[in-house]
Parts: structure tokens; C-alpha cells; sequence
């Protein structure tokens, strides 16, 4: 794949992180967020036509860190125990757990070309010896399991099967599509002004069925204002709306 | 090297090889002639004649072997034919409750309601002759349908499946609106 | 059965079987109880340390089986064919740590320490035997959770997984140390 950080030994975000850290030789309970973020941003900037995963991966660390680089610019949170939150203290515990996991690491590595000195045995015991096994003696396996045991074991299961339902999208209908179209709606106003000459907003209103149909009349008014179609009067606010039909010259 | 290290690394090349080793070869690790590696390995075949030891080293035409004494035969037969344990876990006894009460029934069947696979279980059940395959279910794929046995009715003392405690449909439906009455009353809080 | 023929049997049993043996077979074989069974191999264990003895019994969680001793290896390797390895990366080695360290553990688990999906390396150590599912947690999506096997235990020469290497809290406070000095020499220049 030739991802230049897969050659530098490491993988992901973590990884890349402990990276630039370790190039700014800074600790990182003091991570330079600004600088480590523009390092970042290079880095993503070069791997940009790769693998969409890890570049996903990237941007999310990407987002986590201006995400703590704003907050920085913020006064300080204050937590229940009346203590000052530093935003950079998740990133920090994250990164000094991983960074130790990476030196664990280290030690087992150790451990495993010891331990792998040793030699062992293929066994000399002949299959058939080994697959041996007694015929099943039922009663000893079913030694206190009652016919009440296993109702209640059924019981259970049900309950636990209903406890998977999601009592809140469960109830979800379908989405059904709305039928009204703007175009139609406009046709429709065009027609009834054309006809009628001047009426009410409010009447158009009571004449339409639903929030949607509302809505649309609405959108297709100002629509009709705009291409000219109609004009609208008004004398005082929250006062009805008359519409006029332009006539077409 | 010291005697001892020179019986330790014979030892531990017997051992490591598992068949027989010819001399020469274990005279080239140990750097010394033929003759006095068969010197110290027949010194070693003596001790291991000692009560304590189960293993010891036998000697064909211009090889060695490491293998276990006769006299072990019957402990190790007996090792290797040590019953493997069957055992009812959770696991199985769910699956069975669930064949018994919605019998006939599918492994997806059974699998929806657990909400995990199955195969094992279904088959190690199978293996003790607690279910059965009863036929196939008219349906794409055809599944197999599974059924309670005979010997589970002898096991569990009933003369015939209608005999089992019925949970009745109304019955989970109760548990369903008990489940959302509980779940509402979180959301409430 | 006098002690020195139980031991015997025991190096038999263990020299046969080549695999790992759990203790409760051999109790079973010797007919003592496990305990007594622990005592008798701890104490063969010690004999085996002896300068003249090339192999050892290593215990594992709850079993034991016998293999080389380590120092063996060099003169081992001149006749025997080097064992097939798995080569672990540093990306499995630190996954592999995860698990270790916090097992048992979902995958989902892992990504959040490790900062990155994980699904190639999981796959990868269920394949070389070193990790394996022991179970779903309880909890939404009921995710599989991942521990060591036995197989990991051998290969790292751990005898449980309460003996895993720990991290010295001295060497916690050297990296906090170390990291202190850096920012100071930062802020002197």
C-alpha cells in the first residue's frame, strides 16, 4: 500500500500521535495541540488518495484534536468536585494507557523468543486411544434438571428475547412519502387566484387538509410573490393577508 | 563440557526429536567421538532404570530412542481413555428448553430467539440423544426440523411432549408489556 | 503406590501425551488428590532442575506438560528442524498486550485503546491459537469478548495469567520524570 506511516512502524492514530510526539521530544501532558494538528494535517494531506479507512481513522483523531484545541480557547470547565477540567486529559489518559500496553508489548516480545527455545513433543499416544470416549450416560447428565428447570429456563429466554425488543423504534411506522408536490400546489393557487381575483390568505389555509399541505401553500405563495404572479397586502400585523392576482398585462 | 551438561543435552535431543537419533548425529552436537557418546549414553540408559523414572532410552542397530517404560503402558492408556466429561451447560440446556417447547423448530428458529448461533449446541444435543432431525421445513433451503426424543420424554418423565408445562401466547405477550411498563418507567425517571 | 512410582508414572504420562495434561487426569491416573498430585510434580520439577537433565515440566492455568529446557536450544537446533513460528508484528504483539493485560476483552474495547480498528489482528491471533472467544458480554449488540489461550501461556513461558510481567510503578514515574525534563529544557531555551 506504501502508506508512509505503515513503513515508520505504525499503524493508526495512536501510533501517529506518539510519533509526533516523540519528534517534538515534549511530554505529553503538554501537548502542543496547534502544532501537533498542522504536523497532523501534512500527514493526512500526503496518504490523502489511501486507504479511505485509515483516513477516516486519521480524521477522526484530526477532529478529536481541534475538538480540544477550541475548547482550550474557552474558559475552563469546573467538574462536580469543583475542579478545573483540562480537555487535554482524556487524549492524555488514553495515550499514557496505550503507551503502556506499547512497552508491555516490548516485555512480552522478550518473553516469546525466550519461551520459544523450548522443544516439545508430538504426542505418541495413537488417535484412535485418544478419541476414545465414553458412551453418554444421560441420567448422570441430566442429574437434577427437573421438567420445572427447564420451564423456567424457557421462561427466561422468552423474557430476555422481549427485552431485546426496543420498546421506543419498534413502535416506528413507516415513512411514507408526502403527496404534495410545490408544482402542483402553485398550479393550483395560480388557478384559484386567476378565477377569484382577490381573496383571503386565511381562507387558502382552511381550504388545505395537514401541517404539509400548509406548509406547501405557504412555499408556493411566496413563490407565486416572487416570479409575480401575485401580490399580497397586509394593513396591520398579524392581520389577514390579501392576495391579489397579477393580470397578465 | 562437564558430564552432566553432555547427559543433559542427550537428553534434551532424544526428547526433542522423538524419534531415534542416530549416534553419529548426537556425537556431532555433543563433540565427541562415537565411541564415547555410546559410553555415556549407555551410562544414562542405567540411570534411567532408577524406580523414579518413566521414560528411558532404547538402542536400535546404531540409533536411540527416547520412549516411555512398558510397565507405564496401563497408566497412560488410562490417561488417554479419561472419559471427556459431558456436561449440560447453560448454553445447552437454553437450546433444549427452546426445542422442547417450539418443537418442530429450525436452527435460524432457535438461533432468533437466542439470538446467537447455535450449531454447536444443536449438535451436541443431538449427539446425546436429546433432540432429533424429524423432517425438513417446506420453506428455501429446506432446514432441518428438530424434535425432542424419546429419551428425553424417559429422561424427564413425561409420556409425551403435550405433557410439558405450556407457556401460553398471552403469557409473552404479558412479559412484552411488562418489559416496556419497566423500560417506560426508566425513561420517566 | 510408593512415591518414587508415582513419579515415575507422571514422567510417563506427561512424556506420552507431549500436549499439556490437566492436573485432575493425573490425579485421577495416580489416584491421589489434586492436591497431593500438585505437591508430587512441584517437587519432580525441582529434581528435573538438576545439571544433568535436558528437559522440564512447565505448568500452564491448571495443567502441565514436559518440554526442553530452554538452554537446549543451541545444540537442539544443530539436528532439529526450528519449530514453525508465527511472526507477531508490533501491530499484534501491542493487540495481543491489550488482551493480555485486560482480557477478557470485545474488540470495540481494543480499538479505543489502541486508537484504530483491530479486526486483521484479532483474526490474526484467533489463527495462531494466541487469543480466543470465551463468551458475549451482556450488553447491547452482545459483543464477543476475546482472552488468551493456553497456547499464549506457552509461547510467552507464563504459568498463568496472573504472572504476566507488570509494569513497575517505578518505571511509571520514570516516564513521567523523563517527559518532565524534556518540557523543562523546552522552557529553558
Amino acid at each position: 500500500m506504501g502508506i508512509p506511516v505503515k513503513l515508520q512502524a505504525f499503524e493508526g492514530p495512536l501510533d501517529l500521535l506518539l510519533h509526533l510526539i516523540e519528534k517534538n521530544k515534549v511530554n505529553i501532558y503538554d501537548i502542543p495541540i496547534v502544532e501537533i494538528t498542522k504536523q497532523y494535517l501534512e500527514y493526512i494531506q500526503d496518504i490523502e488518495r489511501q486507504d479511505l479507512d485509515i483516513m477516516s481513522e486519521f480524521l477522526v483523531m484530526a477532529a478529536t484534536l481541534i475538538d480540544i484545541k477550541s475548547r482550550m480557547l474557552l474558559p475552563r470547565e469546573i467538574n462536580e468536585d469543583g475542579e478545573e477540567e483540562d480537555p487535554r486529559q482524556e487524549l492524555i489518559e488514553q495515550l499514557l494507557e496505550y503507551k503502556m500496553y506499547k512497552y508491555m508489548s516490548f516485555e512480552l516480545k522478550d518473553r516469546l523468543v525466550d519461551a520459544g527455545k523450548s522443544m516439545y513433543k508430538q504426542s505418541t499416544i495413537p488417535a484412535e486411544v485418544m478419541n476414545y470416549t465414553e458412551p453418554v450416560d444421560l441420567e448422570a447428565l441430566l442429574d437434577g434438571i427437573t421438567l420445572t428447570r427447564l420451564h423456567a429456563i424457557f421462561k427466561s429466554i422468552i423474557r430476555k428475547q422481549s427485552d431485546r425488543i426496543d420498546p421506543v423504534r419498534s413502535k416506528f411506522g413507516r415513512i411514507e412519502k408526502e403527496e404534495v408536490s410545490l408544482t402542483d400546489k402553485i398550479g393550483y393557487i395560480e388557478a384559484y387566484a386567476n378565477e377569484n381575483g382577490e381573496f383571503s390568505f386565511r381562507q387558502l389555509l382552511e381550504r388545505q387538509c395537514g401541517k404539509m399541505e400548509i406548509i406547501v401553500t405557504f412555499l408556493a405563495v411566496l413563490e407565486l410573490m416572487k416570479i409575480g404572479k401575485i401580490n399580497i397586502s397586509q394593513e396591520y400585523t398579524f392581520d389577514d393577508i390579501l392576495i391579489t392576482a397579477v393580470k397578465a398585462a | 563440557m562437564e558430564i552432566q551438561k553432555l547427559e543433559a543435552v542427550i537428553e534434551a535431543v532424544l526428547f526433542a526429536m522423538g524419534n531415534s537419533v542416530e549416534i553419529e548425529k548426537i556425537a556431532a552436537v555433543i563433540e565427541h567421538d562415537i565411541e564415547t557418546t555410546r559410553k555415556i549414553i549407555h551410562n544414562m540408559m542405567d540411570k534411567y532404570n532408577a524406580q523414579d523414572r518413566g521414560i528411558r532410552i532404547i538402542e536400535l542397530e546404531n540409533s536411540f530412542q527416547m520412549c516411555t517404560k512398558t510397565e507405564m503402558y496401563e497408566y497412560i492408556i488410562k490417561i488417554a481413555k479419561q472419559p471427556h466429561k459431558h456436561v449440560l451447560t447453560d448454553v445447552l440446556l437454553e437450546t433444549l428448553s427452546i426445542v422442547a417447547y417450539k418443537q418442530p423448530i429450525t436452527k435460524l428458529e432457535i438461533e432468533k430467539i437466542r439470538g446467537v448461533k447455535c450449531d454447536h449446541a444443536v449438535n451436541k444435543l443431538v449427539e446425546y440423544n436429546l433432540i432429533c432431525e424429524v423432517g425438513r421445513l417446506d420453506a428455501p433451503g429446506r432446514p432441518i426440523l428438530f424434535a425432542t426424543t424419546e429419551e428425553f420424554l424417559r429422561s424427564f418423565g413425561v409420556q409425551s411432549v403435550e405433557e410439558l408445562p405450556i407457556i401460553q401466547q398471552e403469557k409473552v405477550e404479558d412479559f412484552k408489556a411488562e418489559a416496556e411498563e419497566e423500560i417506560q418507567l426508566k425513561l420517566d425517571v
